[in-house]
């Protein structure tokens, strides 16, 4: 019953060539809100703490105060009827922000975007669109254990209706988000705790990366390593581990899980013949399996082809540092299983740990 | 407004009394849940809403779709599966909608929609509309958590929303007794802060009158407010059959409310001429609709990927 | 604190040459669920409705009589607490089966299954063990829609700590079940509403089909179908469409969808280099995917194979029944995506309906 | 009995201040919610509690842990991530267990160990034992739609269960009062059938009096019963320090807290000799944990693939 208000402000593309300011992906996540907040007085953000102390790691930092209690509030601990709640928004025409501090979370909330969100804007024959945006992040390191780890996009990229997008640099963060924002549909945002670290550079303009748009980021000839959220940083590492051995490998990053950007990745999977997806989630019925099935029914047949997943292992993420180590794929791993796959057999390489290329490591308390 | 609540519960009850009796036919292809008993519910409250005031409900929905105005013909095309329907035959029974009367979805997942009701309720607030949300739901939905979540919540930003829990006493085939440790849910409901009353019978009139009383309250802004409507459901859960013969309930237990019929009620309450006028006109209306979903199209195979995403932005954010 | 009750039935192995009972799925389950009840005082059922007349479709029919309100209850509307209740009952040695008339139900209880079912005794070092047993049913046909029709079965098999299984046949559906109520681990019991329908040969003892063993359910050499759940009646009336015109199926029936037994469907698709999986659900991030990934680890540099997947169309279930009828796979479209396989190129072909092949219809109203 | 209440709370104390004091030195890998200030809450009540009695309790579960007679070294040890640990190292604090007295487990996801307590009481009900189980949350946890479901649940089939609300009155830094519509817990608790009582000042005499009191009409199968104790938490969230720099709440709320500290007002209760050699032992004890968890070894690489399943089944059905 309640009509879009239709700000002024035009679309951009970014000036990728003048991109000297660095933030944080921390960082660029609260300027996309604060752009998107400030040009559409429909978008409204909240989720269990956005507008405490801590502001989820500071990516609400300042909007309570800037937008006021209305449009920027702290929840109830009750994610299952506020999911519920942010899609009576959307259909009132609101663009709600949900913030998770925990993708884990998202497990309370299922009914309502399984059979609510995903399926409103069909099952009501189109009637209704639900501009929804939900963030959650994926933790890692410190203990944080069995539910405080999982990343399950792999669920939200199964049910027709739902887009997922996990970006991995600052700038992807912030045009993703607005893209997200932007767009008239329900978008699952994944972050990464490790992520939420890395520095880039990041336009100070409004502009969108917008959904079903892999990117290449690192070019090879003789294996495609696909990074999923943080394996993405792991893949660009392993392909130094990769290069000092003489193996070119070509990096890329799907960004938009769903729709995903097939094509790139099958054409590189054409061009180097060897395929390692790496995953930020079980392997089994995830993300990298859809890859691999996708490029298995476009390649097979035409190219002689090795394909590789990797992913968490297919055990519950456990606390202890010793094992959480094995636990998840890292560039070390990463660059072993590429160099096996070149070579067409195992060769046990791990390359010797190069402090230059660890990841950032997280520290507690959380 | 006798003539008027009453052409609202006739037109309900003669729809679903013809979609019960053209049911063996196959022609409908869909489950349905029928609301006869229950009309006075939808009926009731409805008419004392606007046409800009918006509601959610359930798989037994026909009576709220009906009641709020939506339009006859674009709900049987919907159960006949057919392209005209108002979710392009995407839907079904269990999913009406109509947003330009502010019939905002019903949903087959028990308690779904309470909390959409509840967002709803927020943007209306949100840019200071005047106008309010009602959540209909039965009394197996107030046993789902998402029930006291979306209450607390209600109550903590004072939302100008109604609930409204149509309580037949049963979920499928069980009692309420069976299922909730105390049968009072509206204790359950001031325990949120949230005003509670309880209409004990089915009582059409009654609750018109409070309802009209209590959304003017709404309005005015003093948050939401929750109404527990007594009623019985006359058919079985789904299916266009009665099932007293099953066992889990009595004829005897149905008696009362059968007898207390707020359609014979209302019909009585109207002068014969109108009355007369009221039954042809809707008998009309009803074979009507039937006539329209037969004569339509079902949707050709190009719809299967229609709307599983809206394409273009509404509003130009960037 | 309580100690399991050991009752003194003993593991048979059924005899199937002596296979001349028949029984319905509907039967077979509730003969199952009787005779486990019978054997240890410990196997409790509770669900919503699983007391009321219409008992589960007859699965749990006669059952409260037989053994009373404290061992076969209907619940309140609370899919959450009640999954939490059964995981409670689990941890103090009962052996739980917890029925959903509707697997899209289970997104209410995701919490419970995912982040505290599935990780139990992982989290706690072995110290707890959770015998818990989910039955949940997929709709499908008259007017069953978005939100009554789904096969989110890919969800649990993401999750480590999980078992999944989804019996075709009402001989498996009893030993499946028995062996689900055996084991000490929660396994997630998949059933199809169209498959209750069905009827074959029962042994009357008790006797398991364990976990992890698929089985090949007809022979052939020039194509490989995977049918899961309702798919595979429909994947062996396929074969007899193909068969008509000189193609011969092989066809798998996996029946624990985890862990998943992917030798024989490994070794098959050796044999006849064309593969087709054909989902009970949504192919993204399915168990399609994940067999086609297995498939594509294993075979790819070993065989030239061609694979497909079928499942659900990529959108919500629509209810108008011209539209459900493109939304599932069939043994039609099967054969001619077979026909298609083994001819290495589009054929067009979808043979002419066969009413003796045509499956089960379901007529409303539910 | 004071000297036993003053050894409860002065272990938790004392280990928990141990474990803020070295947690900069990184060998705690492990984040930890430290329960000082409300050690009274699961002192109190399980001191009238018996062995075989079940609790389940909260990411905050050290006082839970240690007072139910969990093992010291195999918390500190789990803490540290070592395979002498009470999870082997594979839980952290956040879920403790020690099945051996009766702790069935400590869940990081808010509002979730409420309905397994209730399934492992309804367990006990069919097994006709006279055991109770215990489950402890936070106020925060009342918020969720599992709080109401399990009530209603527990309540319908009058099971053998305590619910203890630990009220500090946040939830990480948000006070009940932005959260909640009203801060009447009881009251909603009652509206399902449940009797219920607050305990308004963390005072663990008073606490055990009434929890002695009701666990007893609940070992005589009076149904269940809720506990509201209202209590404070000292230190940040999670971590090791105290936070009243964030600003989100003052020193001035806490003052009454910390100056009706419970630990102290016991030691003042028991007679210098006895309360000093208990001080002695309990140090020792901590300081022999600590040492145990330094010296133990961490999982070895095996570990990882181990206790995805039970593989052997416990009984044989079939
Ligand atoms: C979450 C959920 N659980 C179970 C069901 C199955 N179911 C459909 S209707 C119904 C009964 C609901 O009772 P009530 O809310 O009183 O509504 P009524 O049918 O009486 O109008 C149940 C249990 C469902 N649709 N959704
Ligand atoms: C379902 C869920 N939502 C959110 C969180 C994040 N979170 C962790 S602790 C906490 C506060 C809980 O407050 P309360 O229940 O009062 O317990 P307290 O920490 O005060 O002991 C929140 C919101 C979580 N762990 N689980
Ligand atoms: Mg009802
Ligand atoms: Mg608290």
């Amino acid at each position: 019953m309640l009509t879009h208000l239709t700000p002024g402000i035009q679309q951009e593309t970014p000036r990728t060539e003048t991109l000297t300011r660095e933030l944080s992906y921390v960082e660029a996540l609260r300027e996309a809100t604060d752009q998107a907040m400030e040009a559409d007085p429909s978008v409204i953000l909240f989720g269990l703490d956005v507008d405490d102390p801590k502001a989820i790691q500071g990516t609400t930092r300042g909007l309570a105060e800037k937008y006021g209690p209305a449009r920027v509030f702290g929840t109830p601990l009750s994610e299952d009827a506020m999911t519920g709640t942010a899609i009576g928004m959307a259909l009132a025409g609101l663009r709600p922000i949900h913030v998770h501090i925990r993708m884990d979370f998202l497990m309370l909330a299922m009914n309502q975007l399984v059979n609510v969100a995903a399926k409103s804007r069909y099952m009501y024959g189109g009637k209704v669109a639900l501009p929804l945006v939900i963030r959650s992040m994926i933790g890692k390191s410190w203990g944080q254990g069995a539910q405080h780890s999982q990343g399950l996009y792999s669920f939200f990229m199964h049910v027709p209706g739902l887009k997922v997008v996990a970006p991995t640099t600052p700038f992807d963060a912030k045009g993703c988000l607005l893209a997200a924002i932007h767009d008239d549909n329900p978008v699952m945002f994944v972050e990464h705790r490790i992520l939420h670290f890395h520095k880039g550079p990041v336009p100070t303009e409004s502009y969108t990366v917008q959904p079903g748009r892999s990117r290449i980021t690192a070019t090879g000839e003789d294996v495609t390593l696909v990074g999923i959220s943080a394996m993405q940083p792991e893949c660009l590492a392993a392909r130094h581990y990769l290069a000092a051995i003489g193996i070119h490998a070509e990096v890329i990053d799907p960004i938009w899980l769903s729709p995903l950007d097939i094509e790139p990745i099958v054409e590189s999977a054409e061009k180097t013949g060897r395929l390692v997806v790496v995953d930020n989630g079980w392997s089994n019925c995830g993300a990298g399996a859809e890859i691999l099935a996708q490029v298995a029914e476009r390649l097979m047949g035409i190219r002689d082809l090795r394909v590789r997943r990797m992913g968490f292992a297919p055990v519950t993420c456990p606390t202890t540092p010793v094992l959480e180590e094995l636990f998840y794929p890292n560039a070390r791993t990463i660059a072993g299983a590429a160099r096996d796959l070149v070579e067409g057999q195992p060769t046990g390489w791990i390359p010797e740990e190069n402090p230059a290329l660890r990841g950032i490591a997280f520290k507690g308390p959380f | 407004m006798y003539a008027s609540l009453y052409r609202a519960l006739y037109r309900i009850r003669r729809l679903e009394e013809e979609t019960a009796r053209i049911y063996p036919t196959d022609r409908i292809k869909s489950p349905v849940h029928l609301s006869i008993g229950q009309e006075a519910v939808a009926v009731g409250v409805c008419a004392t809403l606007q046409p800009q005031d918006v509601v959610f409900g359930t798989y037994r929905g026909h009576a709220l779709y009906l009641a709020k105005g939506g339009s006859m013909k674009a709900m049987v095309a919907e159960m006949f599966g057919k392209v005209t329907g108002c979710a392009r035959g995407k839907g079904g029974s269990m999913h009406l909608i109509a947003p330009e009367v502010g019939v905002m979805g019903t949903s087959a997942v028990v308690g779904t929609t309470i909390p959409n009701a509840v967002g709803y309720a927020y943007a209306l607030r949100y840019r200071e509309s005047d106008s309010l949300v009602v959540s209909f739901f039965g009394d197996g939905a107030t046993e789902e958590g998402v029930f006291a979540e979306s209450l607390n919540f209600a109550a903590l930003k004072q939302l100008p929303i109604l609930f409204v829990c149509e309580n037949n006493q049963y979920a499928i085939h069980t009692h309420q007794a069976r299922r909730q440790a105390t049968t009072d849910i509206c204790a359950r409901v001031t325990a949120h802060g949230i005003p509670a009353e309880r209409i004990t019978n089915n009582d059409v009139l009654r609750l018109f009158e409070r309802s009209q009383a209590i959304t003017r309250e709404i309005r005015a802004g003093h948050g939401p407010r929750f109404l527990e409507v007594m009623t019985y459901r006359w058919f079985e859960h789904v299916g266009p059959n009665k099932d007293f013969q099953l066992g889990y309930r009595s004829l005897e237990e149905a008696q009362p409310w059968i007898e207390s019929d707020q359609v014979v009620r209302l019909a009585n309450l109207v002068d014969r001429p109108v009355r007369e006028q009221i039954e042809r006109e809707v008998t009309e209306e009803v074979l009507d609709a039937f006539r329209f979903a037969e004569a339509s199209p079902f949707p050709n195979a190009t719809e299967l990927d229609a709307d599983v995403f809206k394409e273009e932005a509404a509003c130009s954010l960037i």
